[in-house]
Protein backbone atom coordinates (compact mmCIF):
# COMPACT_ATOMS: atom_id res chain seq x y z
CA UNK A 1 0.00 0.00 0.00
CA UNK A 2 1.59 3.40 -1.00
CA UNK A 3 0.75 6.71 0.38
CA UNK A 4 1.29 9.68 -0.92
CA UNK A 5 0.97 13.43 0.41
CA UNK A 6 1.96 17.39 -0.56
CA UNK A 7 0.21 19.20 2.12
CA UNK A 8 0.41 21.89 4.38
CA UNK A 9 -0.17 20.96 7.72
CA UNK A 10 2.24 20.23 9.95
CA UNK A 11 3.37 16.20 9.85
CA UNK A 12 1.45 14.03 11.91
CA UNK A 13 4.90 11.26 12.73
CA UNK A 14 3.27 8.98 15.58
CA UNK A 15 0.11 8.34 13.42
CA UNK A 16 2.21 7.27 10.52
CA UNK A 17 5.00 5.54 12.48
CA UNK A 18 1.67 3.39 14.26
CA UNK A 19 -0.03 2.73 10.92
CA UNK A 20 2.90 1.34 8.82
CA UNK A 21 3.13 -2.01 7.29
CA UNK A 22 1.40 -5.31 8.91
CA UNK A 23 1.65 -8.06 11.23
CA UNK A 24 4.27 -10.01 8.62
CA UNK A 25 6.43 -7.13 8.60
CA UNK A 26 9.76 -7.11 9.92
CA UNK A 27 11.33 -4.08 9.19
CA UNK A 28 10.03 -0.42 9.29
CA UNK A 29 12.46 2.15 7.53
CA UNK A 30 11.65 5.90 8.69
CA UNK A 31 13.51 9.24 7.05
CA UNK A 32 12.79 12.72 8.58
CA UNK A 33 14.08 15.41 7.21
CA UNK A 34 13.87 18.78 9.71
CA UNK A 35 13.75 22.43 9.14
CA UNK A 36 17.69 22.97 10.77
CA UNK A 37 18.08 26.04 12.46
CA UNK A 38 21.26 26.76 10.21
CA UNK A 39 22.58 27.00 6.79
CA UNK A 40 26.56 27.19 6.52
CA UNK A 41 27.12 29.46 8.94
CA UNK A 42 24.22 31.73 8.91
CA UNK A 43 21.30 31.25 11.48
CA UNK A 44 18.02 30.76 9.71
CA UNK A 45 14.43 32.07 11.29
CA UNK A 46 11.90 29.42 9.09
CA UNK A 47 11.56 27.36 6.23
CA UNK A 48 9.38 28.12 2.94
CA UNK A 49 8.56 25.60 0.37
CA UNK A 50 7.38 26.32 -2.66
CA UNK A 51 5.73 23.35 -4.84
CA UNK A 52 4.49 23.00 -8.20
CA UNK A 53 1.51 21.17 -6.81
CA UNK A 54 -0.28 18.99 -9.79
CA UNK A 55 3.23 17.68 -10.59
CA UNK A 56 5.17 17.38 -7.45
CA UNK A 57 1.99 15.21 -6.41
CA UNK A 58 2.36 12.93 -9.18
CA UNK A 59 6.07 12.83 -8.88
CA UNK A 60 5.58 11.71 -5.45
CA UNK A 61 3.62 9.16 -6.29
CA UNK A 62 5.52 7.62 -9.46
CA UNK A 63 8.58 7.47 -7.33
CA UNK A 64 6.88 5.37 -4.16
CA UNK A 65 5.83 3.31 -6.43
CA UNK A 66 8.25 2.66 -8.20
CA UNK A 67 10.47 2.18 -4.92
CA UNK A 68 7.56 0.09 -3.77
CA UNK A 69 8.09 -2.45 -6.80
CA UNK A 70 11.51 -2.23 -6.75
CA UNK A 71 11.99 -3.78 -3.35
CA UNK A 72 8.95 -5.29 -2.60
CA UNK A 73 8.05 -3.06 0.08
CA UNK A 74 4.27 -4.25 1.99
CA UNK A 75 3.74 -0.39 2.55
CA UNK A 76 5.33 2.90 2.10
CA UNK A 77 3.96 6.58 2.70
CA UNK A 78 5.59 9.53 1.69
CA UNK A 79 4.30 13.11 3.22
CA UNK A 80 6.20 16.21 1.93
CA UNK A 81 4.61 19.92 3.24
CA UNK A 82 4.38 23.18 1.28
CA UNK A 83 4.55 26.26 3.12
CA UNK A 84 6.42 28.00 5.83
CA UNK A 85 7.87 24.54 8.04
CA UNK A 86 9.21 26.06 11.58
CA UNK A 87 13.01 24.93 13.09
CA UNK A 88 12.24 21.31 13.90
CA UNK A 89 9.54 21.04 12.13
CA UNK A 90 9.57 17.94 10.06
CA UNK A 91 9.24 18.75 6.10
CA UNK A 92 8.91 15.23 4.87
CA UNK A 93 8.67 11.87 6.01
CA UNK A 94 9.65 8.56 3.45
CA UNK A 95 8.30 5.45 5.93
CA UNK A 96 8.53 1.67 4.39
CA UNK A 97 8.12 -1.40 5.66
CA UNK A 98 8.99 -4.92 4.63
CA UNK A 99 8.92 -8.78 6.00
CA UNK A 100 13.34 -8.48 5.89
CA UNK A 101 15.24 -5.03 6.39
CA UNK A 102 17.80 -4.90 3.79
CA UNK A 103 14.76 -4.24 1.18
CA UNK A 104 13.53 -1.25 3.81
CA UNK A 105 16.57 0.79 3.68
CA UNK A 106 17.60 0.60 0.24
CA UNK A 107 13.93 1.97 -0.27
CA UNK A 108 14.00 5.01 1.70
CA UNK A 109 16.99 5.96 0.83
CA UNK A 110 16.46 5.71 -3.14
CA UNK A 111 13.07 7.80 -2.68
CA UNK A 112 14.35 10.62 -0.50
CA UNK A 113 17.56 10.70 -3.26
CA UNK A 114 14.97 11.29 -6.22
CA UNK A 115 12.66 13.27 -4.36
CA UNK A 116 15.49 15.99 -3.91
CA UNK A 117 16.58 15.33 -7.82
CA UNK A 118 13.24 15.10 -9.71
CA UNK A 119 10.33 16.59 -7.03
CA UNK A 120 9.37 20.19 -8.28
CA UNK A 121 9.95 21.72 -4.67
CA UNK A 122 12.25 24.65 -3.59
CA UNK A 123 12.99 25.46 -0.23
CA UNK A 124 13.62 29.41 0.57
CA UNK A 125 15.80 30.20 3.97
CA UNK A 126 15.06 32.82 5.66
CA UNK A 127 17.32 35.03 7.87
CA UNK A 128 17.10 38.10 10.03
CA UNK A 129 18.04 39.86 7.34
CA UNK A 130 16.63 38.18 4.22
CA UNK A 131 16.12 34.97 2.46
CA UNK A 132 17.60 32.87 -0.31
CA UNK A 133 16.52 30.29 -2.31
CA UNK A 134 18.21 27.29 -2.16
CA UNK A 135 20.38 25.68 -4.98
CA UNK A 136 19.33 22.01 -5.90
CA UNK A 137 21.26 19.43 -8.02
CA UNK A 138 21.84 20.73 -11.52
CA UNK B 1 -2.02 28.90 -30.71
CA UNK B 2 -2.24 29.02 -26.94
CA UNK B 3 0.23 28.06 -24.13
CA UNK B 4 -0.10 28.49 -20.55
CA UNK B 5 3.71 29.78 -18.61
CA UNK B 6 4.03 28.51 -15.04
CA UNK B 7 6.85 29.58 -13.69
CA UNK B 8 8.34 28.51 -9.79
CA UNK B 9 11.18 29.68 -6.89
CA UNK B 10 13.41 32.71 -8.43
CA UNK B 11 12.68 32.01 -11.98
CA UNK B 12 9.19 33.31 -10.62
CA UNK B 13 10.89 36.34 -9.03
CA UNK B 14 13.00 36.65 -12.48
CA UNK B 15 9.74 36.21 -14.49
CA UNK B 16 7.91 38.86 -12.21
CA UNK B 17 4.11 36.34 -12.53
CA UNK B 18 3.89 32.80 -11.59
CA UNK B 19 1.38 32.44 -14.31
CA UNK B 20 0.41 32.97 -18.09
CA UNK B 21 -1.03 32.69 -21.34
CA UNK B 22 1.03 33.32 -24.15
CA UNK B 23 -0.21 32.79 -27.88
CA UNK B 24 2.63 31.65 -30.15
CA UNK B 25 3.10 30.38 -33.22
CA UNK B 26 2.53 26.68 -34.46
CA UNK B 27 5.58 24.26 -33.85
CA UNK B 28 7.36 26.37 -31.43
CA UNK B 29 9.98 24.56 -29.12
CA UNK B 30 10.38 25.02 -25.45
CA UNK B 31 14.07 26.73 -26.34
CA UNK B 32 12.54 29.12 -28.56
CA UNK B 33 10.00 30.11 -26.16
CA UNK B 34 12.98 30.24 -23.45
CA UNK B 35 14.69 32.33 -26.54
CA UNK B 36 11.87 35.19 -26.45
CA UNK B 37 11.60 35.07 -22.70
CA UNK B 38 15.72 36.05 -22.37
CA UNK B 39 15.38 39.00 -24.73
CA UNK B 40 12.57 40.82 -22.27
CA UNK B 41 13.99 39.06 -18.91
CA UNK B 42 17.11 39.68 -18.26
CA UNK B 43 17.68 37.84 -15.22
CA UNK B 44 16.71 34.33 -17.12
CA UNK B 45 20.37 34.23 -18.37
CA UNK B 46 21.81 33.92 -15.04
CA UNK B 47 20.09 30.75 -14.70
CA UNK B 48 22.24 29.12 -17.77
CA UNK B 49 21.96 26.04 -18.32
CA UNK B 50 20.26 24.83 -15.31
CA UNK B 51 17.06 25.82 -15.95
CA UNK B 52 14.12 23.05 -15.89
CA UNK B 53 11.29 22.20 -18.20
CA UNK B 54 8.09 20.44 -17.86
CA UNK B 55 5.10 20.07 -20.15
CA UNK B 56 1.68 19.44 -19.19
CA UNK B 57 3.50 17.85 -15.46
CA UNK B 58 5.97 16.34 -16.71
CA UNK B 59 10.04 16.48 -17.58
CA UNK B 60 10.82 17.64 -20.87
CA UNK B 61 14.31 18.29 -22.99
CA UNK B 62 14.55 21.83 -24.45
CA UNK B 63 14.16 20.30 -27.91
CA UNK B 64 10.07 20.08 -27.61
CA UNK B 65 7.52 20.71 -29.42
CA UNK B 66 5.22 22.32 -28.32
CA UNK B 67 0.69 22.10 -28.73
CA UNK B 68 -2.00 24.06 -28.56
CA UNK B 69 -3.21 24.03 -24.73
CA UNK B 70 0.32 22.73 -23.49
CA UNK B 71 1.11 24.24 -20.15
CA UNK B 72 5.05 24.90 -19.76
CA UNK B 73 6.58 24.87 -17.01
CA UNK B 74 10.30 26.95 -15.86
CA UNK B 75 11.87 26.26 -12.49
CA UNK B 76 15.29 26.15 -11.11
CA UNK B 77 16.76 23.12 -9.99
CA UNK B 78 14.33 21.68 -7.41
CA UNK B 79 15.92 21.81 -3.85
CA UNK B 80 12.83 19.63 -1.65
CA UNK B 81 13.55 17.27 0.67
CA UNK C 1 23.84 12.09 23.09
CA UNK C 2 23.30 8.75 23.17
CA UNK C 3 20.86 6.36 25.01
CA UNK C 4 20.92 3.01 24.59
CA UNK C 5 18.03 0.32 27.12
CA UNK C 6 17.18 -3.25 27.27
CA UNK C 7 13.77 -3.66 28.48
CA UNK C 8 10.98 -5.63 28.70
CA UNK C 9 8.10 -2.68 28.44
CA UNK C 10 7.04 -2.05 25.08
CA UNK C 11 8.81 0.58 23.17
CA UNK C 12 7.34 4.48 22.91
CA UNK C 13 8.25 4.88 19.30
CA UNK C 14 6.45 7.93 19.49
CA UNK C 15 8.20 9.49 22.33
CA UNK C 16 10.98 8.82 20.64
CA UNK C 17 10.93 10.01 17.51
CA UNK C 18 9.31 13.15 18.98
CA UNK C 19 13.12 13.54 21.29
CA UNK C 20 15.39 12.55 19.16
CA UNK C 21 17.83 15.06 17.75
CA UNK C 22 17.84 18.99 18.13
CA UNK C 23 17.39 22.17 16.27
CA UNK C 24 20.43 21.42 14.25
CA UNK C 25 19.85 18.32 12.79
CA UNK C 26 18.34 17.94 9.36
CA UNK C 27 18.06 14.43 9.25
CA UNK C 28 16.41 11.30 11.08
CA UNK C 29 16.77 7.92 10.18
CA UNK C 30 14.96 5.53 12.55
CA UNK C 31 14.83 1.16 12.20
CA UNK C 32 11.94 -0.45 13.62
CA UNK C 33 12.11 -4.42 13.80
CA UNK C 34 8.82 -5.95 14.72
CA UNK C 35 7.86 -9.35 15.31
CA UNK C 36 6.90 -11.32 12.26
CA UNK C 37 3.60 -13.48 12.46
CA UNK C 38 5.57 -15.94 10.59
CA UNK C 39 8.63 -17.86 9.82
CA UNK C 40 9.20 -19.48 6.50
CA UNK C 41 5.79 -21.09 5.92
CA UNK C 42 4.85 -21.49 9.46
CA UNK C 43 2.74 -18.94 11.61
CA UNK C 44 4.38 -17.46 14.36
CA UNK C 45 1.73 -16.81 17.76
CA UNK C 46 4.31 -14.42 19.41
CA UNK C 47 8.37 -14.05 20.15
CA UNK C 48 10.50 -14.29 23.36
CA UNK C 49 13.65 -12.66 23.79
CA UNK C 50 16.13 -14.29 25.71
CA UNK C 51 19.07 -11.82 27.00
CA UNK C 52 22.29 -12.00 28.78
CA UNK C 53 21.35 -8.55 30.26
CA UNK C 54 24.96 -7.27 31.39
CA UNK C 55 26.33 -8.16 29.01
CA UNK C 56 24.03 -7.15 26.28
CA UNK C 57 23.53 -3.82 27.74
CA UNK C 58 27.68 -3.12 27.42
CA UNK C 59 27.48 -4.17 24.19
CA UNK C 60 24.24 -1.69 22.97
CA UNK C 61 26.12 0.98 24.17
CA UNK C 62 29.49 0.24 22.73
CA UNK C 63 27.99 -0.10 19.32
CA UNK C 64 25.79 2.91 19.50
CA UNK C 65 28.75 4.90 21.07
CA UNK C 66 30.93 3.71 18.21
CA UNK C 67 28.51 4.54 15.05
CA UNK C 68 27.84 8.20 16.88
CA UNK C 69 31.65 8.73 16.73
CA UNK C 70 32.25 7.59 13.27
CA UNK C 71 29.42 9.29 11.70
CA UNK C 72 29.26 12.35 13.84
CA UNK C 73 25.51 11.58 14.88
CA UNK C 74 24.30 14.33 16.93
CA UNK C 75 21.83 12.06 19.06
CA UNK C 76 20.87 8.36 18.92
CA UNK C 77 19.23 6.28 20.81
CA UNK C 78 18.76 2.68 20.95
CA UNK C 79 15.73 0.02 22.46
CA UNK C 80 16.02 -3.52 22.83
CA UNK C 81 13.57 -5.84 24.79
CA UNK C 82 13.75 -8.98 26.11
CA UNK C 83 11.00 -11.46 27.08
CA UNK C 84 7.49 -12.10 25.65
CA UNK C 85 7.04 -9.60 22.21
CA UNK C 86 3.65 -9.74 21.01
CA UNK C 87 3.30 -10.10 17.27
CA UNK C 88 3.06 -6.25 15.38
CA UNK C 89 5.01 -4.89 18.22
CA UNK C 90 8.79 -3.57 17.84
CA UNK C 91 11.04 -5.76 19.21
CA UNK C 92 13.51 -2.89 18.59
CA UNK C 93 14.00 0.90 17.61
CA UNK C 94 17.06 2.26 16.76
CA UNK C 95 16.85 6.19 16.01
CA UNK C 96 19.96 8.56 14.73
CA UNK C 97 20.11 12.58 14.21
CA UNK C 98 22.60 14.06 11.95
CA UNK C 99 22.75 17.45 10.34
CA UNK C 100 23.03 15.53 6.61
CA UNK C 101 21.19 12.47 6.04
CA UNK C 102 23.63 9.93 4.69
CA UNK C 103 25.40 9.79 8.35
CA UNK C 104 22.28 9.00 10.10
CA UNK C 105 21.71 6.12 6.93
CA UNK C 106 25.09 4.68 7.58
CA UNK C 107 24.78 4.39 11.08
CA UNK C 108 21.48 3.13 11.51
CA UNK C 109 21.93 0.32 9.07
CA UNK C 110 25.33 -0.27 11.03
CA UNK C 111 24.17 -0.24 14.04
CA UNK C 112 20.98 -3.01 13.32
CA UNK C 113 23.70 -5.63 11.49
CA UNK C 114 26.38 -4.93 14.13
CA UNK C 115 23.44 -5.78 16.73
CA UNK C 116 22.65 -9.00 15.16
CA UNK C 117 25.54 -10.38 15.25
CA UNK C 118 27.32 -9.19 18.54
CA UNK C 119 24.50 -8.81 20.68
CA UNK C 120 23.67 -11.44 23.09
CA UNK C 121 19.82 -11.93 22.69
CA UNK C 122 18.37 -14.90 21.16
CA UNK C 123 14.82 -14.90 19.85
CA UNK C 124 12.21 -17.99 20.20
CA UNK C 125 9.73 -18.37 17.94
CA UNK C 126 6.08 -20.14 19.22
CA UNK C 127 3.89 -21.45 17.13
CA UNK C 128 0.79 -23.32 18.01
CA UNK C 129 2.55 -26.95 18.20
CA UNK C 130 5.94 -25.84 19.72
CA UNK C 131 8.63 -23.48 19.93
CA UNK C 132 12.30 -23.19 18.13
CA UNK C 133 14.87 -20.90 18.71
CA UNK C 134 16.28 -19.30 15.93
CA UNK C 135 19.84 -19.82 14.19
CA UNK C 136 21.49 -16.56 14.14
CA UNK C 137 24.53 -15.52 12.40
CA UNK C 138 27.86 -18.07 12.89
CA UNK D 1 39.77 -21.83 41.74
CA UNK D 2 36.34 -20.99 41.36
CA UNK D 3 34.34 -20.27 38.28
CA UNK D 4 31.08 -19.61 36.91
CA UNK D 5 29.18 -20.28 34.22
CA UNK D 6 26.24 -18.70 32.35
CA UNK D 7 24.76 -20.88 29.81
CA UNK D 8 21.73 -19.17 27.43
CA UNK D 9 18.86 -20.33 24.80
CA UNK D 10 19.50 -23.72 23.52
CA UNK D 11 23.08 -23.88 25.18
CA UNK D 12 20.97 -23.37 28.22
CA UNK D 13 18.93 -26.10 27.71
CA UNK D 14 21.15 -28.74 26.96
CA UNK D 15 22.91 -27.93 29.81
CA UNK D 16 19.56 -27.93 31.88
CA UNK D 17 21.12 -25.04 34.02
CA UNK D 18 21.41 -21.19 33.35
CA UNK D 19 24.15 -20.72 35.89
CA UNK D 20 26.37 -22.67 37.83
CA UNK D 21 29.50 -22.29 40.17
CA UNK D 22 32.24 -24.67 39.59
CA UNK D 23 35.92 -25.69 41.03
CA UNK D 24 38.41 -26.25 37.86
CA UNK D 25 42.15 -26.39 38.35
CA UNK D 26 44.51 -23.60 38.01
CA UNK D 27 45.42 -21.89 34.32
CA UNK D 28 41.98 -23.81 32.66
CA UNK D 29 41.17 -23.06 29.21
CA UNK D 30 37.87 -22.37 27.93
CA UNK D 31 38.56 -25.32 25.65
CA UNK D 32 38.82 -27.42 28.30
CA UNK D 33 36.22 -26.67 30.35
CA UNK D 34 34.01 -27.04 27.20
CA UNK D 35 35.64 -30.46 26.70
CA UNK D 36 34.73 -31.61 29.84
CA UNK D 37 31.14 -30.15 29.92
CA UNK D 38 30.66 -32.44 26.53
CA UNK D 39 31.79 -35.68 28.16
CA UNK D 40 28.68 -35.19 30.16
CA UNK D 41 26.25 -33.33 27.97
CA UNK D 42 26.14 -35.42 25.24
CA UNK D 43 23.51 -32.79 23.10
CA UNK D 44 26.63 -29.90 23.45
CA UNK D 45 28.09 -31.69 21.05
CA UNK D 46 25.38 -30.58 18.51
CA UNK D 47 26.98 -27.26 18.09
CA UNK D 48 30.24 -28.40 16.59
CA UNK D 49 32.37 -25.12 16.43
CA UNK D 50 28.91 -22.47 16.71
CA UNK D 51 29.48 -21.73 20.20
CA UNK D 52 30.60 -18.36 21.26
CA UNK D 53 32.08 -18.00 24.89
CA UNK D 54 32.14 -14.67 26.66
CA UNK D 55 34.38 -14.21 29.81
CA UNK D 56 33.23 -11.31 32.34
CA UNK D 57 31.03 -10.30 29.86
CA UNK D 58 33.19 -9.77 26.79
CA UNK D 59 33.98 -12.32 23.99
CA UNK D 60 36.99 -14.10 24.33
CA UNK D 61 38.37 -16.99 21.88
CA UNK D 62 38.21 -20.28 23.37
CA UNK D 63 41.78 -20.35 24.30
CA UNK D 64 41.62 -17.98 27.06
CA UNK D 65 42.83 -18.75 30.18
CA UNK D 66 40.49 -18.62 32.92
CA UNK D 67 41.09 -17.03 36.27
CA UNK D 68 39.74 -17.32 39.37
CA UNK D 69 36.14 -15.92 40.07
CA UNK D 70 36.08 -15.36 36.40
CA UNK D 71 32.27 -16.09 34.92
CA UNK D 72 32.37 -17.76 31.76
CA UNK D 73 29.15 -17.35 29.36
CA UNK D 74 28.92 -20.09 26.90
CA UNK D 75 26.15 -19.58 23.91
CA UNK D 76 24.87 -19.94 20.27
CA UNK D 77 25.04 -17.72 17.66
CA UNK D 78 22.69 -14.34 18.54
CA UNK D 79 19.50 -13.81 17.40
CA UNK D 80 18.09 -10.60 18.67
CA UNK D 81 16.88 -7.30 16.83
Amino acid sequence: MVKTALQQDRIDIAGIMANIGGSSDGAVVSFIGRARDNSGDRQVLHLEYEAYGEMARKQLQAIADDAAARWSLSSCTVVHRYGRVEIGEASIIIAASSPHRKEAFRAVEYIIDTIKERVPIWKKEFFSDGSVWVNGHT
Amino acid sequence: MKIKIKAFANVKEAFGFDEKDLTVSDGITVREVIEQFKTICEPLNEFNGSLLYAVNEAYCPESTVLMDEDTLAIFPPVSGG
